[in-house]
């Protein structure tokens, strides 16, 4: 199926969801009601099918926070990305950790670099950084602490010859 | 003049021990070379080549002096005494087994009437050092290790001792020289080939069940590097580190030395002409021979786990070394 | 290493504590915390996983990553489109081919760029020379684990063989920064080609040599046989793809069933586990998935040596990367730890706007729990180096 | 019976396997071993081999185009225009020289040896040396220094550089003065722009240059590139 069809199917589900067809990939942008539903939904009907969450990431747009899930079903042979956006004021989104149990480690990424919140996350802690890190790296706005502990964070310019 | 005589035992004693101790370092020393000549080859490599000239042949001295002069850490948190005890033992254990081991004739420490009974009583003191090694250094992995070597031991103590009995059995003394005697006048003599397919049994079984007594390939469980670190010896360095080594080369020294005793005829050629040779080198060239297949082996095979290990040795070794002795003790008793 | 936690002893059980014990259940949590790493030899790089065992059983155990993370994505970010390649190679260092043609191909399919056939057939090449490099390593480092050392002195030699072909091809042995937008960086040098197919030849007997040294070597099997057994639902649900998937015998290989690079133009046949030796989807099956793999990658590289057609190498690649169109793209390929997405978004300026590279062994390692629990430690250490992964790739 | 069995039988896989094992290490006892003894043999690398970065200064035109090729930003360099009085010469292609390199520094230490710098340099210039034995002890060392003026040479360039630059901004304002008295709507941005440029790059180096104290790092350390950074902290600090 393509994923104007998928789309299509969930819409006839009494899903919220809204095909966007951006080019090169289009996308499914569900709302944050409906995107747990249609998670669970593209994992169970037998027509879609998505046994796997195959990636997971959380984006900074400059009015709002997006989590962009890739699914693949290796049985129906096809892969669809599944999109969220929450405000910059409330950045939560519901979990997917309870349909693919690897979310959960994605949306620890996310939450990690990005700083989303995932709502129902059994265990969000930070993962790829130290858990006392300040700020998250992926931000638009993100500069880095000059300190970690006893370790100096900021790098000295290089000595050039006239300099 | 003072009266030697009443010393002379005495004195001729300290030169002994001096001389094995000597040997002993040396042996360790060469074997570490060997081991690593081996290794190299096996892999296609040449191992250590700088030190010395041919063939890297001073790269054991160099090692050596580089774990004389490195900082001895104990870690704060160790058992102070027993950590600095246990290497020492370690290498008691190794050290007491050449009181027995027949070199020739007439260079033994002690023929003892029990010499082979000595033997596996003496070895067993290793494990003890290690068991306060692993303990006193305060470390998990070293704990595992420790326990790990503890179970192991204790458990291949029992083949072997039971395929030592076979030739035991078959001499009808446990005195290491009278073994040898025994044996004299050729290979066919020799136990390892008297009553076959028995006795070569028990030589195999005696030999892989050795590799575990002394923590080699593939039974290296305790000082598993990619499992335990080093096992019972991570927290060491230095000095108290190459005692270790050195324990562990010393006993795989003896346990060949036994088998090469008690089954491949000693200090005794394998033809009888060959007899000229002086019976040191034949009982040190077969004694080489076995540690360097004890080499190969290391660097050919993976390593068993635990509950495989204990498996090889209750289920498999144990009833053959068990069979292998009562029929062996057929043929003796049907021999008259 | 050693943890600070004491093993906590208690004086004597209280009434609850009792009823438990009165039932057989061990109520004191009388079980020792072992921190594995970050520094140890059995965790291929930097991973610390933190393990509460009883004795010598792992009763639990949580994988704590991160020690090797260097902010790739976050590095992406400032740099123009062509200086990311040399970053993704960096992901997992031991396939760079792997790593760069999911990058390149993200942004040819974002950028809509044709390449020519030659180009592809040549990418093919280095890749799956590459996955052979990469998979020597995975089985090298596999039996090291296991605790035998010399295979992977035998691998490496093989491995040593690809590089020398890919240095005279690229100028690097590790990071070839070879695989660009739109083509390649250098056509192949005269006689490359008769190298290669060399190579094939050298390569022939080295896998038999491998199955009567380690791969079906008893004490091998008994190690790995029934051990760390990955089910079908476990490794979906795990996202795990790649030879791991496969060795659960689920047949899929994104290079015939969802070609790209024109894989669909080779005749070679994926491997999957059968559980030869034990169960499907154990540290056996893994291991000689890999193991199968590398044949099969002999194929396509002798069939890709057959066919090179003819054509310019950076024919397509474009001038200028300064305008990117608006948009974003998903893109994997099977590199040889797994699928390696890249989803790119890009805002139109010269640098991406995100860039998210899902790697494969990042979901194997947070596969690790679920299939290695009530194990020894020694099974756990088999079942780390099988998944095989490389911190480099998990971190980025 | 199928237990014994299984029994027999792992223990004849298991002697079989060994064996078979054993016999293939043996084998490999007696092959030639693949070792290439370091420092006295030595590899022949490819022609493609990336090995050490060297840019061959004669040759380079000051474009700029592989610092800003590099990912990791360790190229610097810095530039001059050429006047007639320099004697500047041609460049190998024949051309007038027009930019002088008054600094070309690459921080080896940091290079990920990734080639992009050498393909997109149109002269040339940069290319991988076929070396790779330079081992030493600081990182500083590391840094490679390929422009030829000495300091004081260096800081007199720039010093007219800005000048130029300062009057090339002065006549530019003047213009677009004269334009936005002709017109009536001025065009604020050629004004900005140059301004702009003038003012970063003068910054730095016209506080050092301005000062009496340049008569110091001139005089007892003369092209000591590596200390006169710390002299001028001194000063600053004090």
């Amino acid at each position: 199926m393509t994923p104007e069809e998928i789309c299509q199917k969930l819409q006839s589900a009494g899903i919220e969801v809204t095909y966007h067809d951006t080019k090169p990939d289009p996308f499914l942008l569900c709302t944050l009601q409906s995107y747990k539903q249609a998670a669970l939904t593209l994992r169970d009907d037998p027509d879609l099918a998505f046994q796997s969450l195959m990636s997971l990431t959380g984006l900074e747009w400059p009015d709002y926070f997006e989590v962009a899930s890739q699914l693949i079903s290796y049985q129906k042979e096809h892969r669809v990305t599944i999109k969220v956006r929450c405000g910059k004021d409330d950045p939560s989104v519901p979990t997917l950790s309870d349909v693919w149990t690897i979310a959960e480690w994605h949306e620890r990424e996310a939450y990690d670099l990005v700083g989303m919140t995932f709502a129902g996350h059994q265990d969000l802690r930070r993962i790829l950084l130290p858990e006392d890190w300040e700020g998250h790296p992926l931000r638009k706005d993100y500069s880095p602490q000059e300190r970690w502990h006893d370790i100096s964070l900021t790098s000295e310019p290089p000595k050039t010859t006239h300099e | 003049m003072i009266a030697l005589e009443p010393y002379l035992d005495l004195i001729i004693s300290v030169v002994y021990v001096v001389g094995i101790v000597l040997f002993l370092s040396l042996f360790a020393l060469f074997a570490t070379w060997l081991e690593r000549k081996v290794a190299g080859h096996i892999q296609d490599r040449l191992g250590p080549m700088e030190t010395g000239g041919w063939h890297g042949w001073l790269q054991p001295i160099a090692d050596a002096i580089k774990l004389l002069i490195k900082e001895d850490i104990i870690p704060a948190a160790a058992d102070k005494k027993l950590f600095k005890l246990a290497p020492y033992l370690v290498f008691i254990g190794s050290l007491a087994g050449f009181a027995v081991l027949p070199f020739a004739a007439n260079l033994i420490g002690s023929d003892l009437n029990i010499g082979v009974y000595y033997v596996i009583a003496v070895t067993s003191l290793v494990v003890i050092g290690i068991l306060m090694a692993g303990w006193a250094s305060n470390n998990k992995w070293s704990m595992y290790g420790a326990m790990r070597s503890a179970a192991q031991m204790i458990s291949y103590e029992i083949p072997v001792a039971l395929s030592l009995l076979i030739p035991v059995m078959m001499a009808g003394t446990m005195s290491m020289v009278e073994i040898v005697d025994n044996q004299a006048g050729g290979f066919w003599n020799w136990y390892v080939f008297r009553t076959m397919p028995f006795s070569l049994i028990a030589f195999v079984i005696y030999f892989w069940a050795s590799l575990a007594e002394v923590n080699r390939a593939p039974f290296d469980l305790p000082e598993a590097e990619s499992e335990l670190v080093a096992g019972y010896f991570t927290e060491y360095s230095g000095i108290r580190w190459a005692m270790f080594f050195l324990a562990e080369y010393g006993d795989m020294f003896v346990v060949s030395a036994i088998a090469a005793t008690v089954f491949l005829g000693g200090w005794y050629a394998p033809f009888p002409f060959l007899d000229i040779i002086p019976g040191p080198i034949w009982f040190i060239g077969k004694t080489a021979f076995l540690v360097f297949v004890q080499m190969w082996l290391r660097w050919t095979l993976p390593r068993l786990r635990v509950d495989q290990l204990m498996y090889v040795c209750w289920k498999i070794f144990l009833p053959f070394s068990f069979a292998n002795l009562l029929l062996v003790g057929l043929w003796v008793v049907l021999k008259g | 290493m050693s943890e600070t936690k004491e093993i906590h002893i208690p004086l004597g059980p209280s009434p609850e504590k009792w009823d438990l014990l009165s039932k057989g259940i061990d109520p004191f949590g009388d079980q020792m915390i072992l921190q594995m790493g970050p520094q140890h030899p059995a965790t291929h790089g930097v991973l610390r996983l933190e393990l509460k065992t009883d004795g010598e059983v792992v009763t639990k155990i949580t994988p704590y990553i991160g020690y090797l993370h260097r902010c790739f994505e976050k590095v992406a970010e400032s740099v123009t489109y062509p200086q990311v390649i040399p970053y993704t190679e960096r992901m997992d260092y031991l396939a760079g081919m792997n790593m760069a043609l999911s990058y390149v191909l993200a942004v040819e399919k974002l950028r809509e760029i044709e390449v020519n056939d030659r180009v592809e057939t040549l990418r093919v090449l280095v890749c799956e020379l590459n996955r052979i490099a990469s998979h020597c390593v995975a089985i090298g480092t596999f039996a090291l684990d296991i605790g035998a050392w010399t295979p992977l002195l035998y691998l490496f030699q093989v491995r040593e063989h690809i590089l020398d072909l890919l240095e005279e091809l690229s100028g690097a042995r590790m990071l070839f920064n070879y695989i660009r937008i739109g083509g390649l960086a250098h056509d192949i040098p005269t006689g490359w080609i008769d190298k290669v197919r060399e190579f094939c030849t050298y390569m022939d007997p080295k896998i038999p040599e491998l199955n009567g040294l380690l791969s079906y070597n008893k004490i091998y099997i008994e190690r790995l046989a029934h051990v760390g057994v990955m089910s079908q639902d476990v490794a979906l649900q795990y996202g795990i793809t790649g030879p791991n998937l496969r060795a659960t015998g689920f047949d899929y290989d994104m290079r015939r069933d969802a070609p790209y690079s024109g894989y669909e133009k080779y005749d070679f046949q994926p491997q999957i586990g059968a559980g030869e030796q034990g169960t499907p989807g154990d540290c056996w099956d893994r291991y000689i998935v890999r193991v199968r793999e590398m044949e099969e990658s002999l194929k396509i590289i002798r069939q890709a040596c057959d066919r090179m057609p003819e054509g310019d190498v950076k024919e397509t690649i474009p001038k200028s990367l300064r305008k990117m169109p608006e948009g974003e793209v998903y893109v994997t390929t099977e590199a040889p730890r797994g699928e390696l997405g890249i989803y790119l978004v890009s805002d139109g300026t010269d640098k991406p706007y995100r860039v998210k590279a899902r790697s494969g062994a990042y979901c194997s390692v947070a596969a690790v729990p679920a299939i290695s629990l009530g194990g020894l430690i020694a099974d756990l250490v088999a079942i780390v180096a099988s998944i095989d992964i490389v911190l480099g790739e998990v971190d980025r | 019976m199928n237990a014994t069995y299984k029994y027999f039988r792992d223990i004849y896989l298991g002697v079989t396997t060994v064996s078979l094992g054993m016999w293939i290490t043996f084998r490999h006892f007696f092959m030639p071993t693949i070792t290439v003894q370091y420092p006295r043999e030595k590899l022949i690398y490819p022609p493609r081999a990336r090995t050490e970065l060297r840019n061959a200064i004669e040759s380079c035109n000051g474009c700029l185009q592989c610092a800003r090729a590099c990912p990791v930003e360790i190229i610097h360099i810095e530039t001059a225009k050429a006047q007639d009085e320099d004697n500047a010469g041609n460049m190998p292609d024949g051309k007038p020289r027009k930019l002088l390199v008054l600094t070309f520094d690459v921080e080896m230490s940091k290079c990920v040896h990734c080639g992009l710098c050498v393909e997109v340099c149109p002269t040339e210039s940069m290319h991988w040396n076929n070396e790779h034995e330079h081992v030493t002890f600081t990182r500083e060392e590391l840094m490679r220094h390929w422009a030829t003026y000495p300091p004081e040479e260096v800081r007199r360039l720039q010093e007219r550089d800005e000048i130029l630059k300062a009057e090339k901004a002065k006549q530019a304002a003047e213009a677009a003065a004269k334009k936005a008295a002709a017109g009536d709507q001025p065009a604020p941005k050629p004004v900005s722009k140059p301004a702009a440029d003038g003012a970063e790059k003068p910054a730095q180096p016209s506080a050092a240059a301005a000062t009496p104290a340049i008569e110091k790092p001139a005089k007892p350390e003369s092209g000591d590139g590596t200390d006169s950074p710390q002299k001028e902290n001194g000063k600053e600090k004090a």
